[in-house]
């Protein structure tokens, strides 16, 4: 009998891919009979580069473990070297941290507003959104100096405090941005094109979710109000006044209503943030790092970015270098186990949007 | 004798320039206007004369089989036979083209055997992307195709010829447009024009982010340029054939220029705001209302 | 929560004898018990006591000792408290329970963890590679694979700062008027 | 007449024009520095107006980007997208892991160097570049084309055996064609 299935390889060089991976698609007709994720293309062995480096020497290599959004990692890793090591971190600091992890998730959706319209076809929401994104990323180059890799939050607090007149920057720019959204909101959720490519596709069933442990908007599209934000506050969330919304649709068009209001809410939250930023010290200094030794023992410390909870687990043999350290990110969840349930009946218009809505992010599967 | 072939020919090759360069412009236009749309400046109107000198320039050594060879000079013969059939201006004042009673039914068939032949060297390539962008090419068309037949039978019923000529002299004489004594026939050849044209939301042949481009994912170099070329010339082809039909020919290359812009720019202009359909629902959209008005359009020229 | 926390205690060191803890402050509870217990002690946990979140699962390779050391971590969406569940597997032989069918993302660490360790994780259903392609050398997360010894001998030594840069030392001395040193002068083209 | 020495200059003329004005991309973001080719190539940096535009599979694509640090599982692909590209094709490495491993300079699953495996014409430094530099980078590869010294393709013909020796070093089990053109 001949086989009726093609095998699709969709990547690594596929411009519908979401990064350097592989989803090996078996189809039949129009339709995914079997997916198989192939990742590996992006292993740079940062875990094992870690062990070789010390404690501040690995911090650098943070937040290269996920390009989109960086700073969740890093204030992970942050977090679990401080609960390590029993570090306060002052107050200013925290104000500060929560600033810039918004303005990170803003600027990440921005960028997942281009991908999510960008594998619907609808090209013109991606050239303003990514263009957009730009002005946040202006704000990062004024406080951090990086537009992509921040290297900012490090253990013990911040690098650097805020610049002179930086709170009226943030200020004036989230005023734009919700102009701006309510832009794209208008050509990209208004559309029926979009309505009809989204609404029933790429379902994720309530069950499945909590079995295959996803996180993140994927998660809340299916109804389950879940957030670390709320969960278990990190920083200062919880003296900061946000809704983490939720939708029951558990299709795409659930997921970027979820992310579509998140935006909303994280411009709220800077607002509040700018409010409220008390004065004092930004960082705890550390001591020597060459000789800057933790206590044996170890720690695991997750932070809510665009994709998911992410975690370090950071362990300590007592000595100036780490002896493991270990990143949870989300879509090392979703992109292989999840993803490959989820393609199964889809059709393969599809496949690509699917897996933007997921937030399939390959450098931090691989790292 | 010998003098009217040559006469022939050299009008050929005119129209054959003439349609080539005001394509690849349009082509390019397009590129501008979507950039204004999208807040960039955007390449300059003649970027894509230098992508086709490039790609016409660039070492070919690609070899997948004869079908694959021909596949781009099926479509390029497709387009420049639409070409010379279609009359350029109104009583013949440009070069003569070959037009005969029974060329709109001929038309009907020249128009699909490009994509057919290069269908067929798609599908030798073996590359899968190909095989799925041709399957849904040839299902787009399959939906296009119905109210854009059912439009031009309503006109070859309503006036009684199969001839473009005597379409666009009906017009010339009673002085009307034939978009507003058979507006059904029009609404429908209009909303077929979105399937031809394949713009958003009916990209679905080439959609990057589903199968890289499609039938062309094997071709480039100078497949590529003897696809882009032919498809500028069919893009201009079809706007004449438009223009001709429905917006009453044009008297002078100007007015010409100025129809068929206007007329590229509807789907131009709705395909920048608006995402891809699947196949399914792009089929579903031209078996729907286009197709309603095309019945309307038949049934307003058999009982009016 | 620490009401909750005790609860949680209670009921683990009840059914399993082996269960050794250490108390944290805050919302982490630490178990440590011994390798075969694992699935039952998991599926306890997600089933009765509602940890029906599996956050991560960690490898560290005790070289010293003689050991891995597998930490599980567990997140309860309504309790809110984290559960590390420890264990230590013998080095020499590594042999593990697969534990895929509790949590279907655990696959996806077990395969990383069998490809960067070379821990056995019995009826694993999964390819063999992972995020590696042809490796031919040790499991490369183990404490004993020196890295840098492996990319010196595979890749190319690192290249001397700025020895083949293109015209880098030219443009700097155009501008500042200097004269170029006679070691850089060797580089420049 | 077609073949004489003018007008062949003339022909050159025309085609590096139109070369250097329309770069094809390939849409393959094999390195972390790809996140900054969506801002270069969007509305703020508009990589367009100099002709700069993504091109979806390799047949159809001038520029090879290597965006940052080449795992050897990607090298292989790599290369096989650089054989099937059609000439002239060009190579810009992005990024410091490119030049010389940068940060990764230990790691056991990246390549140090990309010119010991692939023709490189214009690199760009910084972790990660700008998108100004980018545009550079560019500008530097319009540059060498305009003068007719972008030749990395042929350079690579020419030294096949070289350039084979050294990939074949790295990638362990070589499972592919020894011709892809």
């Amino acid at each position: 009998m001949r086989e009726k299935a093609t095998t699709l390889y969709l990547g690594p060089q596929h411009p519908g891919i979401t990064g350097n991976m592989m989803v090996r698609l078996k189809v039949e007709g129009d339709t995914v009979v079997k997916a198989v994720t192939e990742v590996g293309y992006l292993h740079r062995a940062f875990e094992k580069l870690a062990e070789q480096r010390n404690w501040l020497q690995t911090f650098t290599l943070m937040c290269r473990f996920c390009v989109p959004e960086p700073d969740p990692v890093e204030e992970s890793y942050a977090r679990a070297v401080e609960t390590l090591e029993g570090r306060e971190v002052p107050e200013r600091a925290k104000y500060i941290r929560v600033l810039v992890l918004e303005l990170a998730r803003l600027g990440s959706y921005m960028l997942w507003y281009g991908g999510q319209a960008g594998s619907l076809g609808l090209y013109t929401i991606g050239q303003w959104s990514v263009g957009d994104r730009n002005y946040i990323l202006d704000l990062f180059e004024e406080l951090t100096g990086g537009r992509v890799y921040h290297m900012y939050i490090w253990p013990g607090g911040v690098r650097r405090d805020l610049p002179a007149g930086f709170e009226e920057k943030v200020l004036k720019t989230m005023d734009y941005m919700e102009q701006r959204l309510k832009d794209y909101e208008d050509l990209m959720f208004d559309n029926a094109i979009f309505r009809k490519r989204t609404q029933g596709v790429g379902i994720i069933e309530p069950e499945k979710a909590i079995e295959h442990g996803v996180v993140g908007p994927p998660l809340r599209g299916c109804g389950i109000k879940h957030d670390v934000r709320i969960d278990e506050p990190y920083e200062v969330y919880d003296k900061l006044d946000f809704e983490v919304p939720t939708e029951d649709g558990c299709d795409i068009w659930a997921r970027a209503n979820v992310r579509r209001r998140e935006m909303h809410q994280s411009i709220r939250i800077i607002r509040q943030v700018i409010d409220q930023m008390p004065k004092g010290e930004f960082y705890n200094k550390i001591p020597n790092p060459q000789k800057w030794r933790l206590p044996q023992g170890d720690a695991y410390e997750r932070t809510e970015a665009i994709r998911g909870e992410v975690g370090m687990y950071v362990a300590s043999d007592g000595t100036e270098k780490p002896r493991r350290v270990h990143f949870r990110g989300a879509a090392y969840v979703h992109a292989v186990t999840l993803l490959e349930h989820v393609l199964v009946g889809e059709n393969i218009a599809d496949v690509s949007a699917i897996m933007n809505s997921l937030g399939t992010c390959p450098p931090e599967i691989e790292r | 004798m010998l003098k009217e072939i040559l006469y022939y020919t050299w009008g050929a090759v005119v129209s054959f320039v003439l349609a080539f360069s005001v394509g690849i412009t349009y082509m390019g236009l397009n590129r501008k206007v979507t950039a204004r749309v999208q807040n960039r400046i955007g390449p300059p109107w003649y970027q894509n004369f230098l992508d086709v000198i490039k790609l016409g320039s660039k070492k070919t050594a690609i070899h997948h089989g004869v079908m694959h060879h021909l596949g781009p000079a099926f479509l390029m013969v497709s387009s420049v036979m639409s070409l010379l059939i279609i009359p350029i201006l109104n009583n013949g004042r440009f070069y003569p083209n070959l037009n005969f009673h029974g060329d709109l039914i001929f038309l009907l068939y020249i128009m699909t055997f490009g994509p057919l032949g290069m269908a067929l060297g798609a599908g030798q390539t073996g590359n899968p992307n190909s095989a799925i962008g041709v399957t849904r090419g040839l299902a787009q068309m399959a939906g296009f195709e119905i109210p854009w037949v059912m439009a031009l039978v309503a006109l070859m019923i309503q006036y009684k010829t199969t001839s473009i000529v005597d379409l666009m002299n009906i017009q010339a004489e009673t002085g009307r447009w034939l978009m507003f004594s058979s507006p059904f026939a029009f609404i429908a050849a209009i909303m077929a024009m979105f399937g031809m044209f394949r713009y958003s939301p009916f990209d679905i042949v080439g959609a990057p982010s589903e199968l890289a481009s499609g039938p062309m994912s094997e071709n480039g170099g100078k497949y590529l340029f003897t696809m882009m070329s032919s498809g500028s010339v069919f893009a201009f082809a079809k706007l004449t054939l438009y223009t001709d039909l429905f917006l009453g020919g044009a008297d002078n290359l100007l007015v010409l220029v100025l129809k068929t812009f206007v007329l590229y720019m509807i789907p131009v202009l709705y395909g920048v705001v608006n995402p891809r359909y699947r196949t399914e629902q792009a089929v579903r959209w031209f078996w729907g209302w286009p197709s309603f008005f095309g019945l309307l359009a038949i049934l307003q020229a058999s009982f009016f | 929560m620490e009401e909750l926390k005790k609860n949680i205690v209670n009921k683990i060191t009840g059914h399993f004898a082996d269960a050794a803890v250490k108390a944290y402050d805050g919302n982490r509870v630490d178990f440590t018990v011994k390798k075969e217990t694992i699935p039952a002690i998991l599926f306890y946990l997600k089933d009765e006591m509602g940890y029906n979140h599996l956050s991560h699962i960690s490898c560290v390779d005790w070289i010293e000792e003689k050991e891995f050391e597998l930490i599980f971590i567990l997140w309860s969406y309504t309790d809110h408290i984290k559960v590390f569940v420890h264990t230590r597997i013998d080095r020499e032989n590594p042999v593990m329970d697969n534990i895929d069918m509790i949590w279907r993302q655990a696959n996806t660490y077990e395969r990383e963890i069998k490809e960067m360790y070379g821990i056995h994780f019995e009826g694993l259903e999964a390819p063999e590679e992972f995020l590696l392609e042809d490796w031919q050398d040790m499991p490369p997360m183990r404490r004993d694979f020196d890295t840098e010894a492996y990319a010196r001998k595979t890749f190319w030594d690192r290249r001397e700062a700025r020895a083949d840069a293109q015209d880098v030392r030219e443009t700097i001395t155009k501008r500042t008027g200097e004269e170029l040193p006679d070691v850089a002068k060797k580089y420049t083209r | 007449m077609i073949n004489d020495k003018e007008s062949q200059k003339i022909v050159d003329i025309i085609q590096n024009f139109a070369r250097k004005h329309s770069l094809w991309v390939l849409a393959y973001g094999t390195g972390c520095g790809a996140i900054e080719i969506p801002p270069t190539m969007t509305s703020r940096y508009d990589a367009e107006r100099l002709g700069v535009r993504g091109a979806a599979t390799p047949r159809q694509a001038d520029v090879l980007l290597i965006t940052g640090y080449l795992t050897t599982k990607t090298l292989k692909r790599v290369i096989r997208v650089y054989e099937q590209m059609q000439d002239p094709k060009y190579v810009i490495g992005f990024g410091s892991c490119t030049i010389n491993g940068g940060m990764y300079f230990d790691s056991y699953n990246t390549i140090k160097a990309l010119d010991r495996y692939l023709p490189v014409d214009v690199y760009i430094n910084g972790c990660m570049p700008r998108p100004e530099a980018v545009l550079k980078g560019f500008a530097k590869l319009q540059e060498l084309i305009q003068a007719g010294k972008a030749d990395g393709s042929k350079k690579y013909k020419e030294n096949l055996e070289w350039y084979r020796a050294n990939q074949k070093e790295v990638i362990p089990v070589w499972r592919m064609p020894e011709f892809n053109w």
